[in-house]
C-alpha cells in the first residue's frame, strides 16, 4: 500500500564524499518490504523545489518502524535533505515500485549484488534479506575514487565484499565489471544497481543465470499516472508496448527492458 | 444542495474539481490511494486513434516554480481507451471527460465519435494545444480557423458536448476562443501548457529529449489567470480553468476570474491527495467569501456585483 | 584579455551582463550600492517623447516564483532624459543602451533620433513589447509587418545599432525575430515580461489597479530559454538574453541557447548585488565548462560542437 | 548608507494576536537613525517567497547593534518570518527611505504621535528619540479590538498614551481621530502611520501646526529604482510629477502628496 506520511527524521550524517545516510521514522515502515523499492521525497515545503526526488530504501528496520535512505548531494533537492537535522520532518510517498525479487533466491544459492555509486544502497537491504534466507552474498561496489567508497563494511557482514574505484584510489582500479570477469563464480542470481552504462554491461555480460536490473528515469509522480519515465520493452523495442520504471520497475529482469 | 454542485454541458458534477488529463492517466493508479468517486470529474489521458509510445526520455524536467514535460501523447490508442481503460471507470460514480488528439481532422474525428458514446463519458475534451508533438496538436490551437473547423467537425459526430482545449502560446486568446466557439464548442478548458526549455550546463544539451516541453505549475498560474479573465468575458460558454493550481485558494481565484469549473495537473505529482484536500476545503472558503454557492464567484473580478464579505484567512 | 569581454553592433562590453530595462531605473539609485562602472552596460528605463506618469498603483503583485509589474512606462520624458539623466551617467565608464517607447510610430522615431545622439548611448532597445499600456508598446511586437516597418523607419533616424525587445505573448517569435531583421534591426533583445494576473481573494479584485501585468522572474526562465533556443538558429543577429536571471549558471544557460549576452531584471530587487556578483563568479564557471571565452558557448545548444567538457558543480 | 546583511534574530516573540516583535542584531543598525525607515526584508532563501517585503525599524539599540521590528503575521513572507528561532538568519536590505524628522521638534514642543495596527511600530522609536529631545509626546493607538493591542506600556514610558478599539473591546471605541477631536491640544507637530484611510482624516483634521504621514505601497525595489511604489504630488495631482514612497517617502509631510 502507497501511503503519504509527514517522516520524522532520526538521523541524518555524511558517511563519504557528498554522500549522506539519512534514518526516517514512521508508520511507512510497515508497508516496506522489498530491497529496491524506492520513495518520493518532498524536500521542501512550498515551490522550491516543487517536485518529489526518487530515493530508493537503503535498509528497512520494522521494529523501530524506521528506515534508511542514502543519497548523493547534487542538486537543489538533495541539497536541502543534507540540511535536514534529526527531529525535522520529510514528506515521503512509498514505498513505489517493484524492487528485487529477493524471495527467489533460495537457500545456498549464490547471489551476486552489484552496485555502483548511488546504486549501492538498496543493495544493502537486498544482502541483509538474503543473508537472512541462507543465500550466499557477493557484493561488487564501484565508485569514483577513495573518498567516495561507503557501505563496505556494512554488505561484508553479509558476504565477501570487492571494492572498484575508477582512478584506483582503493580498491581494485577500475569498474565493477573488471572484477566480474574474474570472480571465476556463476551465480545463481545477479542484483545490479548504478549508472546506465554498467547495467548495460552487466546485461551483455551474463554474470548469472537470472540477472536484475534497478533502472533510472527522471520522474514526475512515481506513481505511474505520468508516463515521464516509461522505456520500450525488448521484444519491441521501437513499438508502443512499454515498461514505467517507477511501477514496473524500477527492478527489471535482464532482457525485460530496453535499457 | 452542497454549495459545490455544479452544472455544465453535459457535466452534472457533485464539485468542480478533477485532475487534468495527461496529470492522472486512466485513474486506476490514484484509485490506489483514495476513492475516485470524490472527484468532481475525471479528465484523462489524451487518446489518438492507434497507440502511440510517445517521446523519447528525459520526458519531464524541474523549472522554478513548476515542470516541463513532453511526454507526446502517449496513450494505448482509442481501441483500448473505449474497451478496456473506460469500462475499468464505469466501478467509480464520476463523469469522464475524455482528452482527444491528433495528428489529423480525421483522427480527431474518429476518436470523438467512438469515445463519445461510451456510456461513462460524459463530455469530450478537444486538445488542440499540445505542444510535445510534430504533427496536429497545437498547430490547430493557434490557427483560428483551423480550430474552428475542426471543433464544427468533431461537434457533428460526438454525442456529448464538446469542450476545447485552448494552448496559451498564442498572440491573442481570444480571437482563438471566440473561434471555437463560433465551430460550436459547448465550453473551453484552459490553460495547457507554456512551450519551455531548460539546458542542462554539464552537457549544454536541453534536458528534455524533445528537447521543448510543456511549462506547468504554479509558475504559469498568474498567465492561466489572465487568459482566463479575458477570454470569459468575450464567450458565452463556460470555462475550466487549470493552469498552477495547488489549493482552494488557487481554486477560487480561477473562479473569480471567470471559471466555472477547475481542474489540477501538475500538484497531483508533489501531493497526490491534492483533489480531495481542495474538495474539503473549498465549501467554508466559499462560505468565508460570503457565496452560498460557489457559482456565484465566476467572474466576480470583472462582473459588476457587490463587494465579497470581508474574507479572513 | 578576459575570458568575459564581449563585441556586439555597437557595444563593446568588458563582460556581458547588464541590467535590464525598467528594474535599474536610470541607475542613480544602484550607484549608492556598487560601482556602475563594473557592469557590462546599463539598460535605462524605457523613455517617451512626452513625461509619463504611468499606471496607477498598486503596480507590481507577487506570483509563484515571480512577479507581475504594471508601472506603465513611467519616465521623465526625452528632453530630461537626454539632458539630466544620460549625462549624470557619463561619469561611468559603462555603455548605456537607451530603452525607446511610444505610442506612435513618430514618438519612437523622434526618441530615437535624439537620443542616438547622447554620447554615452551606444545603443537603443526598441521597445515593441510593453504589455502595460494602452496604445503602442505590445502592439508593435505582435504583429510582424508593424514590427518590421518601425524598426526600419528607427534605423533610418538612429546614429547607432538598433536592438529590438521581443514579446513572448506571440503565437510565432521566430516570425516577429524574422520580421524585425528585415527591418534593419543590428540585434534582439528578449524576452519581455508575459501578459498575468493575480486576484486578490479578499476584494474579489485583481491586485494590479491596471488588471493585467507583465510576468518577470524565475518562472518564465523556460519560457525565454525556449525563445532565444529558436529565434538564434534563423537569425543572424545577436541576442541579448533576459528572463529569470538569478545567477552566473543561469548566464550560461541563456548562453547555451544562444544568446551573446545577458540582462537581469526582477533579481536586482531580490538581490541588489546580483550583477557583480555574477559578473565575479561568470570567469571560472566559464573555465570550468572547458571555454577559454564566454562566446564560445554561445548556442552551444543547438550547434555541432565538441561536448563540453564535464561540469563539476 | 543602505546595506545588504544577514542579520541574526536574537528573539522573536508574539506580543499580541497575530504581531510578532523581531529583534535582529548585525552591523546595519550603524546606519540607522532616522524612526520611520525601514528595512526590506528577505524572508526565505529561493523562490518562495521571491521579493523582499518592506517593514518599519521599530526601535533602533546603537549599543548592541540590534534593532527591533513588529509585524503581523498575514501572507506567506509575515508568516514564514515568525517562524524563525533565534540564532536563525534574515537577510535585511536596509536602512530604507526617509523617516520622520524628529530632529526638528524643538525640546519643549509638543508632539502627537499616531498609529493604527501595524501603523504603531515605528512610533515607539520616534517617541524614544523625541522623549530623549525633551519634546512633550502624546500618543493615540488605534487597533481593531483588545487582543490586537501592542506597545501602550512601552509608549506608555514617554508620555501619556489614548488608546482606541474599532469594537470597543478595550480603550475607548472608535478611531484614532475620535481621541484626536477631544484632545484640545494644538501640537506643535503630528506624526502618523497607519491605514490610509486614517491618514487620510488626519490630514484633514490638521490635528497639529505639522503634520506628517507615513505612507504604504507595494513595493519592487525598496530603494527607488523600480517605480512601483509611486505616488503623485499635490501640487499637480493628475500630471505627471510623482514621488516614490520608498526612497522618497515613506514619511511626507501632510500636503506633500496625494493619498
Ligand atoms: C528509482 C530511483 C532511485 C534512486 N535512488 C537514489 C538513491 O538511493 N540515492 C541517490 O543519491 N540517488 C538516487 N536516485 C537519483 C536521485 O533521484 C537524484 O539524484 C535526485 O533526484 C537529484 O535531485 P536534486 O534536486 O539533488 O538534483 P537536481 O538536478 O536539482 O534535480 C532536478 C530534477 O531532476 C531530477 N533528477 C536529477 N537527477 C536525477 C536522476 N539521476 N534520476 C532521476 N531523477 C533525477 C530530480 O528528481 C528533479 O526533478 C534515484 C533515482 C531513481 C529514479
Ligand atoms: C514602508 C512600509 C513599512 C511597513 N511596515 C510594516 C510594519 O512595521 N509591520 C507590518 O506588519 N507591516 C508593515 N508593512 C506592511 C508589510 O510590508 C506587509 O504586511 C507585508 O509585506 C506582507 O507580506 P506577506 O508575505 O505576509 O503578505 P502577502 O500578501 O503574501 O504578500 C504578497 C506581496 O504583497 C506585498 N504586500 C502585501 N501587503 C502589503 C502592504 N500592506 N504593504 C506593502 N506591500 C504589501 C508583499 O510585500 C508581497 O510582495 C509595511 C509596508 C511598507 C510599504
Ligand atoms: C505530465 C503532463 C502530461 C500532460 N498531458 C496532457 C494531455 O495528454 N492532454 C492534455 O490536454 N493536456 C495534458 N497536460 C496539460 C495539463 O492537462 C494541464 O493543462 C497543464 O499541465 C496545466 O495545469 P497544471 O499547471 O495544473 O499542471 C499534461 C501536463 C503534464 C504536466
Ligand atoms: C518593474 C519592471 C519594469 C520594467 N520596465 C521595462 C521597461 O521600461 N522597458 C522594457 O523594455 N522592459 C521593462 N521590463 C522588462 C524587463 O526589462 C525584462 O525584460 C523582464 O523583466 C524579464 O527579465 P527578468 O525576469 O530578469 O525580470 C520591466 C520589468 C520589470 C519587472
Ligand atoms: S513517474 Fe509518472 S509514470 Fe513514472
Ligand atoms: S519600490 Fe521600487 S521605486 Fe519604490
Amino acid at each position: 500500500m502507497i501511503t503519504q506520511e509527514v517522516c520524522t527524521v532520526v538521523s541524518n550524517r555524511q558517511i563519504a564524499d557528498s554522500i549522506y545516510a539519512m534514518v526516517l521514522s514512521g508508520n511507512i515502515t510497515d508497508a516496506m518490504d522489498q530491497p529496491g523499492q524506492f520513495v518520493h521525497v518532498k524536500v521542501a515545503d512550498g515551490l522550491d523545489p516543487l517536485l518529489r526526488r526518487p530515493i530508493s530504501i537503503a535498509s528497512i528496520n520494522k521494529e523501530d518502524r524506521s528506515f534508511m535512505i542514502v543519497y548523493r548531494k547534487q542538486g537543489k533537492g538533495t541539497s536541502l535533505l543534507a540540511e535536514k537535522q534529526s527531529g525535522m520532518t520529510v514528506d515521503v510517498l512509498g514505498p513505489l515500485g517493484n524492487g528485487f525479487p529477493a524471495a527467489e533466491v533460495k537457500p545456498g544459492q549464490t547471489a551476486i549484488l552489484i552496485g555502483g555509486g548511488v546504486g549501492v544502497p538498496p543493495m544493502y537491504e537486498l544482502a541483509k534479506q538474503l543473508a537472512r534466507n541462507g543465500v550466499k552474498v557477493i557484493s561488487v561496489i564501484g565508485f569514483q575514487s577513495e573518498g567516495a567508497v561507503f557501505f563496505e563494511q556494512e554488505l561484508a557482514r553479509f558476504g565477501a565484499v570487492y571494492v572498484t574505484t575508477a582512478d584506483g584510489t582503493y580498491g581494485r582500479k577500475g569498474f565493477v565489471t573488471d572484477i566480474l570477469g574474474d570472480l571465476g563464480t556463476t551465480a545463481d542470481f545477479v542484483f545490479a544497481c548504478g549508472p546506465t552504462p554498467m547495467l548495460r554491461a552487466i546485461e551483455n555480460g551474463q554474470y548469472g543465470a537470472k540477472t536484475y536490473l534497478s533502472l533510472e528515469e527522471r520522474m514526475g509522480c512515481g506513481i505511474g499516472a505520468c508516463f515521464a519515465c516509461v522505456c520500450h520493452t525488448k521484444e519491441d523495442p521501437k513499438g508502443f508496448s512499454y515498461k514505467k520504471v517507477c511501477s514496473d520497475g524500477p527492478v527489471f529482469q535482464a532482457g525485460e527492458v530496453v535499457i | 444542495m452542497s454549495s459545490l454542485s455544479i452544472r455544465l454541458p453535459g457535466l452534472n458534477l457533485k464539485n468542480p474539481v478533477m485532475p487534468a488529463s495527461g496529470c492522472f492517466g486512466f485513474g486506476r493508479e490514484f484509485s490506489q490511494l483514495y476513492d475516485l468517486s470524490l472527484l468532481g470529474a475525471i479528465m484523462v489521458k489524451a487518446t489518438t486513434p492507434e497507440p502511440r509510445f510517445g517521446n523519447p526520455t528525459p520526458r519531464v524536467a524541474e523549472t522554478p516554480g513548476g515542470m516541463l514535460n513532453a511526454i507526446g501523447l502517449q496513450n494505448p490508442g482509442l481501441e483500448k481507451v473505449y474497451h478496456e481503460e473506460l469500462p475499468w471507470l464505469e466501478q467509480f460514480d464520476v463523469p469522464i471527460i475524455a482528452n482527444i488528439a491528433g495528428s489529423t481532422e480525421d483522427d480527431y474525428v474518429k476518436v470523438a465519435e467512438q469515445l463519445s458514446k461510451a456510456p461513462n463519458v460524459h463530455a469530450l475534451e478537444l486538445n488542440i494545444s499540445c505542444p510535445n508533438v510534430k504533427t496536429g496538436g497545437i498547430a490547430f490551437g493557434t490557427d483560428p480557423e483551423m480550430a474552428r473547423t475542426l471543433t464544427k467537425k468533431v461537434k457533428e459526430v460526438s454525442d456529448v458536448p464538446v469542450y476545447v482545449k485552448l494552448s496559451p502560446n498564442v498572440s491573442d486568446i481570444v480571437k482563438i476562443a471566440k473561434a471555437v466557439e463560433d465551430g460550436g464548442a459547448d465550453g473551453l478548458t484552459m490553460i495547457n501548457t507554456l512551450l519551455g526549455m531548460r539546458i542542462d550546463l554539464m552537457t549544454g544539451q536541453p534536458i528534455l529529449a524533445n528537447k521543448t516541453g510543456g511549462l506547468s505549475g504554479p509558475s504559469v498560474k498568474p498567465v492561466a489567470i489572465r487568459m482566463i479573465y479575458e477570454v470569459s468575458q468575450y464567450v458565452s460558454i463556460p470555462i475550466i480553468g487549470m493552469g498552477g493550481i495547488q489549493s482552494a485558494e488557487d481554486v477560487i481565484e480561477f473562479f473569480l476570474a471567470g471559471a466555472s469549473a477547475a481542474a489540477v495537473g501538475t500538484q497531483n505529482f508533489v501531493d497526490p491527495f491534492v483533489c480531495p484536500k481542495i474538495i474539503d476545503e473549498l465549501p467554508e472558503l466559499v462560505t468565508r467569501l460570503g457565496a452560498d454557492h460557489i457559482s456565484e464567484l465566476t467572474g466576480r473580478s470583472w462582473k459588476k456585483h457587490e463587494r465579497l464579505a470581508y474574507y479572513r484567512p
